[in-house]
């Protein structure tokens, strides 16, 4: 009996285990399978991504903490990091490669416990607002610290070094992978142990119920001001990667902008699951490399993404997949199949009309010769003329009006699945 | 000197009407409705896009009146079909809602005008020299934009204290439910009132775009600092904002004239600046006026730190 | 003129309200009595819409359940929350006039009727709401209500924290008021008025009725009592 | 002489005009159970809110074990051994029953704001948190979300998360609000139960439960303390008969 017990626990461990192991396996061997250039360059910016976003989420996950200004530690602990590259450069300090993270992370957590002690007294709307603040305060004084910030130009430096604590002296893409995959693997470790620490729990408690947690011995000021620190740590390590993996960091990685390119890219992975953020951050990143080769329109479809998620999937890519959990359980997925069938169909429908409609603008207001033919999807037409705009517009409404009715069978198979899943609980 | 206080007070007060044209309905909308509207300051973009778009093909006089109009039928349609339902997953859903409609905005913008800035110019009826005083000169558009910054002020005013409409969103403000039970449409007047706070931001930009600028970083550019405004004046609080726009006008009108840094002033001490290089050199050479695009935000910062609430803020947590 | 059948409602996930029936008569005081947080407030908010229900509400013969507190409002029903409510911000007068429906509504009760009543408040018509003492204001929220002309009022805890002498006025009103044709739901947790002027009664106990009937029934059941109410 | 564990001199606490707390002395002795009875809005709400630091108060001096806590904020309260419980239900409902029980230990506990120790692997405050969910009888749904619970195993809940951390005194703000009688009872011997040898203030609607719990009974009208004493004297006082049970007191 007992050892059956034994048995039984050791078996979640050692599946995990082995889980973990083969995840650090693939990530190893991702670079070997894919090895364009584009690829590398897209694989080292979703590392950095993964980081950056987990660490937003520290804020706006799991502390209720809304920020408009994430990417000022982000950017200050690129510019450290470029910083310290080029005082290694030039032979001032020994600071091997591996370790320049460490230091762009640990000048952003200062700036982060100071900043923090300010914007973190009040959560929600106010705290917003402050984070914008600093964001913009920080973006300003860029352009009056040259000395630091690089002015328009920003700050490079060279990350081929022989100051290193492995073989590699990163030299090569592939090597930075090395060292951006690593870096990602300890920060996704240990910002998931930090979700299980005492600090972590209290984090959403202060997010829960703020007054409450006040009347069991905490500061909900003091626990958001660590979690807004640590956060901006990990915010540092992503920024400090980035450096390496660029060579340069200018003052954009710091502004509005990039605080806005996280908070989305984090939202549509979905707030509420540990793992929601990776997927955001991979998916985001992955679209707006390819996509930016193909279209100028790529931010405005970001942001129609970011609107349709708020709209109808305030829990994101992660909250869609885990709603589904349970009815794959109760073995009930495929009565939801033939719905989501139906309103694919519309959708993509839909989906094209707008595509068509938003291509046609782009090449009458930006190309240099808007008379010009264009070309969609393969098919040469010309923007000024009238079928496009008839095509798209009759695609659209069409696309909308069956997805309509589609999307009320999917409410009605909805509810017919939890309705079995309720009896089945009885 | 005499003249550039003058020039500057002048200049303050275009600006800071100009600041609390559009911070006035942002806190209307805050203190309503308490969702903080992310996208206000693109309906400023959106008013003077449409200006643009009116007063090429008709004319200055009709897109003073149909612009707003325009904007505040976007806002109405924003606020029932977007935020509305959003609002039952609470107040940050409501404002990323709103920081998405920003993004679009924005990228809608460059779709339909381009990226560059579109010439919006100030109507020729208005293109003269009103007066001048000891060398400055006063435009005329700079004395219409006064007026209609003005009298819209009287309207507002009016309109909150002496109409019905107004009457129930001053006793909304505090308790919607009851107004609700009484029988009056409360989600319909945040449609309005979110409409007309968006047609006042677009009225904003009428005037205000072809005195600036009309190009797609505007909404950008102004944004942050009308919630400066709302924030350094408390939230929700209408005569706190307007002592912040004009504060916040001030601080950024008189910073570019005083062309004065650390090391200039050590030297009126008689200590001359080490001339050694990096972070300390920037420090002692940066001007008060190379600080105009920070100031608002320190000047932000530094009311957190020593009073939270904003100037005449009344809400605490 | 109202009949609530089988009235669910949830804050959040926790069901407050688990199939609460009653039923107001034409002309009627009703009282609805129980403990603190038993659900009587919630009750009245789900039958003004302010809490979407689940059930049945029905009032002069039409479906109200899922209209908007607003469009239940201009059905007849009237509703005088237990924190008063009353618009800090805006003067005694127009208080008042925020409870009219349309502007110069006429109907059961007009602002000068109130003043006649409550020669006070008369004196006090531009005063703002947020400096009349808290006898004043009960007085205020209650005749706000009243001048929208309703056909049936629900009052929630109209004599909390008076001075006795206000209780007496209050309930005075509550007796004029049902003479001039308005049905009354009285919310009360004190036994004294309630047993004193209404008709009928129900006890309400976490989430559902469990008394109802006549102030001699009710007079002559003290388990319920002991059970549900007191002490 | 017994020994006062909280004492309140000249508390007074106004909301802008209105004055709903004027002047009110009270000593607490350790080890007591006392309760404090009044008609709604008489202040006794307000004054747990102000004894806790919830609010602060305008005027007069409040003293936990010998030591002033009339400026502290709520969390330095509690760390000095007073944790309360709310009238309208107070929890963290998206975190599971365990968790909510579980933040309530860190503190006092000693895992502060630390981010170097992983819950789970601290056996002292599991298995501590299992006995408080044993004690209010929630073991059987301790991975539910706190939100999920039905309104009674709430309030249950909350008086678990004010007493899990063992604070030397307690709080307890209309514990049996909205139950049956039979629930009543229940909360009752449950309160008797986890108070043991604790010092318990508690207000109360329910004069069963008052006369049941205390020792010593305060009534509070009109923001002032008219009478406190055993529950025989106050029933036969005649002030507070007068005041508060009014002429057909039962």
């Amino acid at each position: 009996m007992k050892d059956n017990t034994a048995a039984s626990a050791m078996r979640p461990f050692v599946v995990k285990s082995l889980a973990i192991l083969a995840v650090v396996a693939i990530i190893l061997l991702l670079p070997q399978i894919f090895q364009t250039r584009f690829a590398q360059s897209l694989l080292n910016q979703i590392g950095i991504a993964v980081i950056f976003a987990l660490s937003y989420n520290m804020l706006l996950g799991q502390g209720g903490m809304l920020s408009f200004g994430h990417a000022v530690f982000y950017g200050l602990g690129g510019f450290m990091a470029i910083h310290t590259l080029k005082m290694v450069n030039n032979g001032v300090v020994p600071i091997p490669t591996e370790l320049v993270p460490l230091i762009g992370g640990a000048f952003s957590c200062i700036f982060g416990l100071i900043f923090g002690l300010i914007s973190t007294r009040r959560a929600a709307i106010p705290f917003a607002l402050i984070t914008l603040g600093i964001g913009e305060l920080i973006a300003s004084c860029a352009l009056i610290f040259p000395s630091f910030f690089g002015g328009e130009e920003g700050v490079s430096a060279n990350r081929w070094t022989d100051v290193t604590l492995s073989p590699l002296n990163f030299g090569r893409a592939g090597e930075v992978y090395l060292l951006i995959a690593a870096w990602m693997l300890v920060c996704v470790f240990l910002m998931y142990l930090l979700t299980r620490t005492p600090l972590g729990r209290m984090a959403n408690a202060v997010r829960d119920n703020p007054e409450r947690a006040r009347f069991i011995g905490y500061n909900p000021h003091m626990v958001r001001t660590i979690q807004f620190s640590l956060s901006a740590f990990f915010a540092g390590i992503a920024g400090s990667l980035f450096a390496i993996n660029f060579e340069i960091i200018t003052a954009h990685a710091l502004g509005m902008m990039a605080s806005a390119d996280v908070l989305m890219m984090t939202y549509i992975g979905g707030v509420g699951h540990f793992f929601g953020p990776i997927l955001g951050a991979v998916l985001v990143t992955f679209l707006q490399l390819v996509l930016a080769n193909i279209t100028h329109a790529w931010l405005l479809y970001f942001g129609l993404l970011f609107m349709c998620m708020v709209l109808w999937a305030p829990n994101g890519i992660s909250g869609l997949i885990m709603l589904h959990e349970p009815v794959w359980k109760a073995g009930l997925f495929k009565k939801l199949l033939p719905s989501y069938g139906r309103a694919l169909v519309p959708g993509l429908v839909l989906f094209l009309g707008v595509i068509i409609l938003v291509e046609i603008n782009y090449h009458l207001s930006l190309s240099t010769n808007p008379e010009s033919p264009m070309s969609l999807f393969g098919i040469e037409i010309s923007a000024q003329s009238a079928p496009p705009w008839i095509a798209s517009l009759l695609l659209m409404t069409v696309g909308f009006l069956f997805f309509r009715k589609a999307a009320f069978q999917v409410r009605d198979a909805w509810d017919e699945v939890t309705r079995r899943m309720r009896k089945g609980e009885h | 000197m005499l003249e550039f206080i003058l020039l500057s007070c002048i200049n303050t007060l275009i600006y800071g009407l100009l600041l609390f044209m559009l911070s006035s309905g942002l806190t209307l909308i805050f203190g309503l409705m308490n969702v903080l509207n992310f996208a206000h300051a693109s309906f400023y973009m959106l008013g003077a896009y449409f200006a643009y778009e009116v007063s090429t093909h008709i004319g200055f006089w009709p897109a003073l009146v149909f612009a707003p109009l325009g904007v505040g039928l976007v806002g109405i349609f924003i606020e029932r079909y977007g935020l509305r339902s959003v609002h039952k997953y609470g107040h940050v859903a409501e404002l990323l809602f709103t920081f998405g409609v920003f993004y679009v905005v924005n990228e809608l913008v460059i779709l339909i005008w381009g990226r560059n800035p579109v010439a919006y110019k100030i109507p020729e009826m208005l293109d003269f020299t009103l007066m001048s005083a000891m060398g400055t000169e006063f435009s005329a558009y700079r004395a219409f934009m006064l007026l209609i910054s003005v009298s819209m002020f009287a309207v507002l005013f009016f309109a909150i204290t002496r109409t019905r409409l107004g009457l129930i969103i001053q006793a909304a403000l505090t308790h919607p439910d009851m107004v609700g039970s009484l029988g009056h449409n409360v989600p319909l007047v945040f449609m309005y009132v979110f409409g007309g706070g968006a047609a006042l931001a677009g009225l904003a930009g009428v005037i205000g775009g072809n005195y600036l600028i009309t190009e797609p970083a505007m909404a950008l550019n102004l944004g942050p600092i009308v919630f400066v405004v709302v924030v350094v004046g408390g939230m929700g609080s209408l005569t706190g904002a307007f002592v912040a726009s004009l504060l916040i006008a001030a601080l950024q009108t008189f910073a570019v004239g005083f062309e004065v840094s650390l090391s200039d002033l050590l030297a009126l001490w008689g200590v001359s600046a080490p001339d050694a290089g990096g972070f300390f050199h920037d420090l002692l050479r940066i001007e008060i006026s190379h600080t105009r695009g920070m100031m608002p935000y320190l000047f932000m910062v530094l009311m957190l730190v020593f009073k939270p609430k904003g100037l005449m803020g009344t809400r605490e947590e | 003129m109202l009949e609530v059948r089988d009235l669910n409602a949830y804050y959040g996930r926790s069901h407050i309200l688990q199939g609460v029936h009653l039923r107001v008569d034409r002309g009627e005081i009703v009282s609805l009595l129980g403990r603190n947080g038993v659900g009587r407030s919630t009750t009245c908010k789900a039958i003004m819409g302010m809490v979407s229900p689940r059930g049945s509400v029905r009032f002069q013969e039409k479906e109200i359940a899922g209209l908007k507190p607003h469009a239940i409002a201009r059905r007849g029903v009237g509703y005088v929350p237990e924190d008063r409510a009353i618009f800090p911000r805006l003067t005694v007068l127009q208080n008042l006039e925020l409870g009219l429906k349309k502007k110069g509504q006429k109907g059961r009760w007009t602002i000068e009727d109130v003043f006649q009543l409550f020669p006070r408040l008369g004196e006090r018509t531009h005063v703002l709401g947020g400096f009349i003492s808290g006898g004043e204001q009960q007085m205020l929220t209650m005749c706000r209500t009243l001048v929208g002309d309703p056909d049936f009022i629900m009052i929630d805890e109209p004599t909390e924290g008076l001075a006795p002498k206000m209780v007496e006025q209050v309930s005075m009103l509550i007796q004029e008021i049902a003479r001039s044709g308005i049905s009354v739901l009285l919310v009360e947790q004190k036994l004294t008025i309630a047993l004193r002027i209404s008709h009928r009664l129900y006890v309400m106990g976490r989430g559902e009725i469990v008394f109802e009937g006549t102030r001699d029934e009710f007079e002559a059941d003290t388990s319920v009592r002991r059970e549900w109410l007191e002490v | 002489m017994p020994e006062t564990i909280l004492s309140l001199k000249g508390i007074h606490k106004n909301f802008g005009e209105s004055e709903i707390i004027t002047g009110v002395d009270l000593d607490v002795f350790r080890g007591e159970r006392h309760a404090i009875i009044g008609p709604n809005g008489a202040g006794k709400s307000t004054l747990f809110n102000l004894v806790s630091g919830l609010y602060p108060v305008s005027e007069g001096r409040m003293e936990l074990k010998g030591h002033d806590i009339t400026k502290l904020a709520p969390h330095r309260i509690n760390r000095r051994g007073l944790s309360r419980s709310f009238q309208t239900t107070n929890i963290f409902p998206k975190m599971s029953v365990f968790e909510n029980i579980r933040c309530a230990l860190l503190w006092p506990m000693g895992f502060g704001h630390s981010f170097w120790h992983l819950c789970e692997r601290k056996k002292a405050l599991n298995d501590r948190s299992r006995m408080v969910l044993e004690q209010i009888g929630m073991a059987d749904r301790a991975l539910m979300p706190a939100g999920a619970l039905s309104y009674a195993d709430q309030r249950f809940l909350e008086i678990g998360i004010t007493i899990a951390g063992g604070a030397e005194i307690i709080l307890l703000d209309e514990p049996t609000a909205g139950m049956s009688r039979h629930e009543i009872e229940r909360t009752v011997n449950f309160i008797r139960e986890v108070t043991e040898g604790k010092t318990l203030v508690i207000v109360e609607h329910d004069m069963g439960v008052v006369f049941d719990l205390a020792d010593r009974i305060s009534v509070l009208v009109y923001g002032q303390i008219i009478a406190t004493d055993s529950p025989e004297a106050i029933k036969k006082n005649e002030k507070v008969r007068e005041a508060y049970l009014g002429k057909e007191a039962v």
